[in-house]
């Protein structure tokens, strides 16, 4: 999806140009704080340029991961959910501008031009639809583990569709030819439900895996981390003050009732898009949307966590191809996830092999 | 860190191109695509201006055309998409070799592949000219946020360390007698995901405990910093200043 | 006479960077032989070592493991027959559990359910780390490695054990153990060490690789006792040792 | 009394994933000391020596370095003056050279121009590393990698000097080589390692660490000579050597 010279217009690419700088410019300030303090002590402030630099390395490293979709087209992972969720949503999105900047200049992959652009679909559309769900989620259901492994595959799913849709979006207002946007939103997002199951599978895998070795570092389940206790001499002493947390398994029920809930909100959000009419994508329209953004970044702070959820809020549950794809999709992922944790758990003993692999 | 010393991109030479301070080379190339997206795609003939002027380039700098173009493949997505305008965007027809075409459809494609691939053999010249090390100096001569560089830097770094990490849990895999053949295997692939993480960031910590522990308190010691001077810039000027030239030209003839 | 278990012909090997290794080596390690790899760093014993699996290849010469030549039709076979430990433990362990990464060489090559469970408690047991089974490798101690990534070698059973130095970073008791296990075993070892008593207890023959050639091929005993060898090629015996006074281990 | 140059009290560490290494340790090391730091595979002597510069912290107790504790506002200071060399040499190496990755400590701390590369050139070589100066160093073998390790960590001069297994797959004449280094400079010295004749050879004073606590401190001699002591902590003296036969270096 990485966007080269001359697709979209000048005054949409200043846009969002403007919009990806002040996107930086907030997560820059906001980075400093996610990145600070974590597991080792007495290290501060210079790690967040290190820790950030190495997941976005990470993030170039699987965005070079192809994995085929449908019909002899690929996908490759867009990694914002996966940023925003291990390292905080303000890195997440310099992760992926650094990505992105880097690739534009030594793979030619994506334009300079279309910098903003680029930066604005994958990092900050992508950052914010997966982060504001997955606190959502996370928020809604229990406190444990297997519903932060869930809410990060169901944020991942739904933010590659919606990068999708934004981009479409930039384009019916700043492409420079006419093309029937309808069929291409469709066509657009129908493909990206099918890359997000990928990424989403993907996401989950790894959020999987360091929340059952190192639950410290993923920044979407601080506070899940059970405190630290040390002994000595026979006593036990907190190693330092952590909040506590219920860490316990959640029923493979709740698992398959979170598929579903994810498969609805999916719904609803897919087709919100896909069921809006061309002629409805006037300029205006969209010029609002990115003042809206706008003003999210400006506010920055806790409403980065409501942002997804309004969205889901006032979505149509109406039809629209995508949406049942999405929905088909889902629903199936989520079945499937509930059958690999029951087939899991009557395989008995891993526990930890379960939970590094759900 | 062998990225450190250069990229898969990077080819090594002497040309006047290479010796160019990368910030000179980063903003010419910048203000070179910003003018070739402004000029009006009915102006055909400058787009071809254009192309004569980037092989130029290509040509004090000793670049092989064969490289060059291996490169431009990265626009294959855009390509298809561009093709497919022709057939769906709806306007005024005309007959090519049987087929009927819509006009602005083919408009539409021409812009696309005309400036998207101006766009990336800029890029392409850009980077196979400029050293990994050298284009992050650059960006910070640029005013780029330090942040943003050190990020990039450290990406840049940890990239390494990352497919060393890749490149040793393959070796072990198939040392073990596993090669990865099919869907069978996804699920082994799938695991090696989650690790990979988690033993890069571990190995990445460690690296950064190391660098800590040598002094490291968040910026790198910067050894031989490169000023340009103004002859330096006036060459690289000329790219885009020439380029500017035919955009004006072709706003007043079309 | 039977075919011999490592059979090296005239490797040269250069790295991609362009750095030549290996200058024609030459090497045969009978069946059942146990053979001490010696020489200085950067000799090439570690390049020679990736060579006897196919990890390495493309140089010129050839290799045969069990009179199969080391190439792509017989990689699988080969690279059932012939366990390494690398030289550096987390080149070796890559899965998320202790357990998981030792199952692994059994279970790609198609054990299953008891059978494999066996092998892989017999295997940590040997190595003194069942109860670290279900800990993450890399969150181990550097020796605890090593001991998982010789667990993971064992477990495989192969016929050639090839070690690139192997006691490193051990804790004495655990060299010793190890030296144990290989000696009860009974298959081809080709050790790679710079622990020259070691190699003196538990290999009766030894090669000295120095340059990316052979140097020295013979009795350990002898060879350690070869004063004028042992200088040319950075090998001393440690602070305290005599060789002399010392008869051979089985 | 002189302000002892380590001095550790009642420190206890956990790793996030909460396991406890560390128990309740206590060390003191005087100034200009050389002393080995003994102790079974996982006993904590890794987890110990990172918090002897504020790598590791957060637990327990206290470290104080020359006089200073180890806390936020002194990092800088102790970092200059504690020079770490780790386990793994791959954790350690970092930049695309060789030449620059001995040069990143000194130039961090202010050094330029022909006293920089001065020191580079006199740390690599007293490891004999000069030559490889510009070869990148994940491309040297692992013994070639630690000796550059080393030399990163020389280059720095620092006032106290901890090394984690330094010798390990080191060639024996590296080995010699490191300990005259070692023996020639004037500072402080903790080494951990479980190579126990060349902590007799070096260190005329041992601690044993075991299970996260210190389990004995005293002349190396009388510990290895203590037969009790050494079963219970695996630590075992190598085949062929005799610690009575031999006399202490300086
Ligand atoms: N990946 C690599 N790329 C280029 N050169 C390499 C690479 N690995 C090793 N070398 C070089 O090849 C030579 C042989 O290396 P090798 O690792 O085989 O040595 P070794 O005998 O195993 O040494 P050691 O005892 O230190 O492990 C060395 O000079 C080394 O610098
Ligand atoms: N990153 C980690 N996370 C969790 N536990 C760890 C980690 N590193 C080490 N440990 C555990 O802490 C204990 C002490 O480890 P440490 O590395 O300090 O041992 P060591 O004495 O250095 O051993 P060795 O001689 O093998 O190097 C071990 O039981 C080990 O399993
Ligand atoms: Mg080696
Ligand atoms: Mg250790």
């Amino acid at each position: 999806m990485h966007v080269p010279d001359g697709f979209i217009n000048a005054p949409v690419s200043v846009a969002a140009g403007v919009v990806a700088a002040g996107a930086v410019a907030v997560s820059l300030r906001g980075a400093r704080r996610e990145l600070g303090g974590t597991s080792v002590a007495l290290v501060g402030a210079e790690r967040t340029a290190p820790l950030a630099g190495l997941v976005a390395a990470f993030v170039f490293a699987v965005q070079m991961l192809n994995f085929p979709v449908a019909a002899g087209t690929s996908g490759h992972l867009l990694g914002g959910a996966l940023a925003a969720i291990l390292v905080g949503p303000f890195t997440g999105v310099l992760c992926i501008a650094v990505v992105l900047l880097m690739q534009g200049i030594l793979f030619a992959d994506g334009g300079l031009t279309a910098l903003g652009v680029n930066i604005t679909v994958m990092g900050v559309v992508t950052v914010l639809v997966a982060y504001g769900l997955f606190r959502g989620l996370v928020l809604v259901l229990p406190r444990t583990r297997r519903s932060v492994t869930v809410a990060s595959f169901a944020a991942a799913l739904v933010s590659v569709p919606a990068a999708a849709a934004a981009f479409t979006l930039l384009y019916a207002v700043g492409g420079l030819t006419d093309v029937p946007i309808g069929s291409v939103l469709t066509a657009m997002v129908g493909v990206h439900v099918l890359i997000g199951i990928g990424e989403a599978v993907i996401t989950m895998l790894t959020v999987g895996a360091v929340l059952a070795v190192r639950p410290d570092l993923v920044y979407g389940a601080r506070g899940l981390a059970a405190p630290l206790k040390l002994r000595v001499g026979g006593e036990l002493v907190d190693a330092a003050p952590a909040e506590p947390a219920r860490v316990a398994a959640a029923s493979p029920r709740k698992v398959w009732l979170t598929g579903l809930v994810t498969a609805f909100v999916l719904a609803g959000f897919v087709s919100f898009y896909a069921s809006a009419s061309p002629d409805g994508l006037e300029k205006v329209a969209a010029d609002k949307g990115i003042d809206k953004t706008v003003e999210e970044h400006a506010a920055a702070g806790s409403p980065l966590a409501d942002y997804g959820i309004e969205e889901i809020a006032d979505a149509r549950l109406s039809g629209g191809l995508a949406g049942v794809i999405g929905v088909g999709a889902t629903v199936v992922a989520g079945t499937g996830v509930f059958y690999a944790v029951r087939r899991r758990r009557a395989d008995g003993d891993r526990d930890t092999a379960v939970r590094s692999s759900v | 860190m062998g990225a450190g010393h250069s990229h898969k991109l990077y080819r090594h030479g002497h040309s006047p191109v290479h010796a160019l301070p990368a910030h000179c080379k980063l903003l010419a190339v910048l203000c070179f695509v910003l003018v070739v997206v402004s000029t009006p795609r009915e102006a055909v003939w400058a787009f071809g201006v254009y192309a004569v002027l980037l092989a130029a380039v290509a040509a004090v700098a000793r670049i092989p055309a064969g490289f060059a173009l291996k490169r431009l493949l990265i626009e294959i997505p855009f390509v298809a998409f561009a093709l497919l305008m022709p057939f769906v965007v709806p306007g005024e027809r005309t007959e090519v070799l049987g087929v009927a075409l819509s006009v602005p459809g083919l408009w539409g494609a021409w812009n696309i592949l005309a400036k998207g691939t101006l766009g990336v053999a800029a890029s392409v010249l850009l980077a196979s000219t400029t050293e990994l090390r050298s284009v992050l100096l650059g960006l910070q001569r640029l005013r780029l946020p330090s942040l943003l560089v050190q990020i990039a830097s450290f990406m840049v770094r940890y990239g390494d360390v990352i497919a060393d990490e890749m490149r040793r849990m393959s070796i072990a895999r198939r040392s073990r007698g596993f090669e990865a053949s099919g869907v069978r295997h996804w699920g082994v692939l799938a695991k090696s995901a989650g690790a990979l993480f988690i033993r890069s960031y571990e190995r990445g910590e460690r690296v950064h405990l190391a660098m800590v522990s040598r002094g490291y308190t968040g910026t790198m010691p910067v050894l031989n910093d490169v000023r340009a001077t103004a002859a330096q810039w006036s060459y690289a000027a000329a790219l885009p200043v020439t380029a500017l030239a035919v955009c004006l030209l072709g706003w007043t003839t079309s | 006479m039977t075919t011999p278990s490592l059979q090296v012909r005239g490797l040269a090997y250069a790295y991609p960077d362009g750095h030549q290794a290996l200058f024609g080596v030459d090497l045969t390690v009978g069946r059942g032989e146990r053979v001490a790899l010696l020489g200085p760093n950067g000799a090439g014993k570690t390049t020679l070592v990736l060579h006897l699996n196919g990890i390495l290849g493309g140089g010129v010469g050839t290799v045969a493991v069990a009179g199969l030549p080391v190439a792509k039709a017989h990689l699988a076979e080969i690279r059932r027959r012939v366990g390494i430990v690398f030289q550096d433990p987390d080149d070796q362990l890559f899965m998320p559990t202790v357990r998981e990464d030792v199952a692994f060489g059994p279970a790609a090559s198609g054990l299953r359910g008891a059978e494999l469970e066996h092998r892989v408690t017999t295997a940590l047991e040997q190595v003194g780390m069942a109860s670290f089974a279900d800990r993450p490798p890399h969150h181990l101690s550097f020796g605890q490695r090593r001991r998982v990534a010789v667990a993971t070698v064992l477990a495989m059973e192969p016929e050639i054990l090839v070690l690139d130095e192997p006691s490193s970073n051990l804790d004495p008791a655990s060299r010793r153990e190890l030296a144990d296990i290989l000696r009860s075993l009974d298959v081809t070892v080709l050790m790679v060490t710079h622990d020259l008593p070691y190699a003196l207890e538990l290999c009766p023959r030894s090669v000295v690789l120095s340059d990316g050639v052979i140097a020295a091929d013979g009795a350990t005993q002898d060879l350690l006792s070869d004063e004028d060898l042992m200088r040319t090629h950075r090998l001393e015996l440690p602070f305290g040792f005599d060789p002399k006074s010392v008869t051979m281990g089985a």
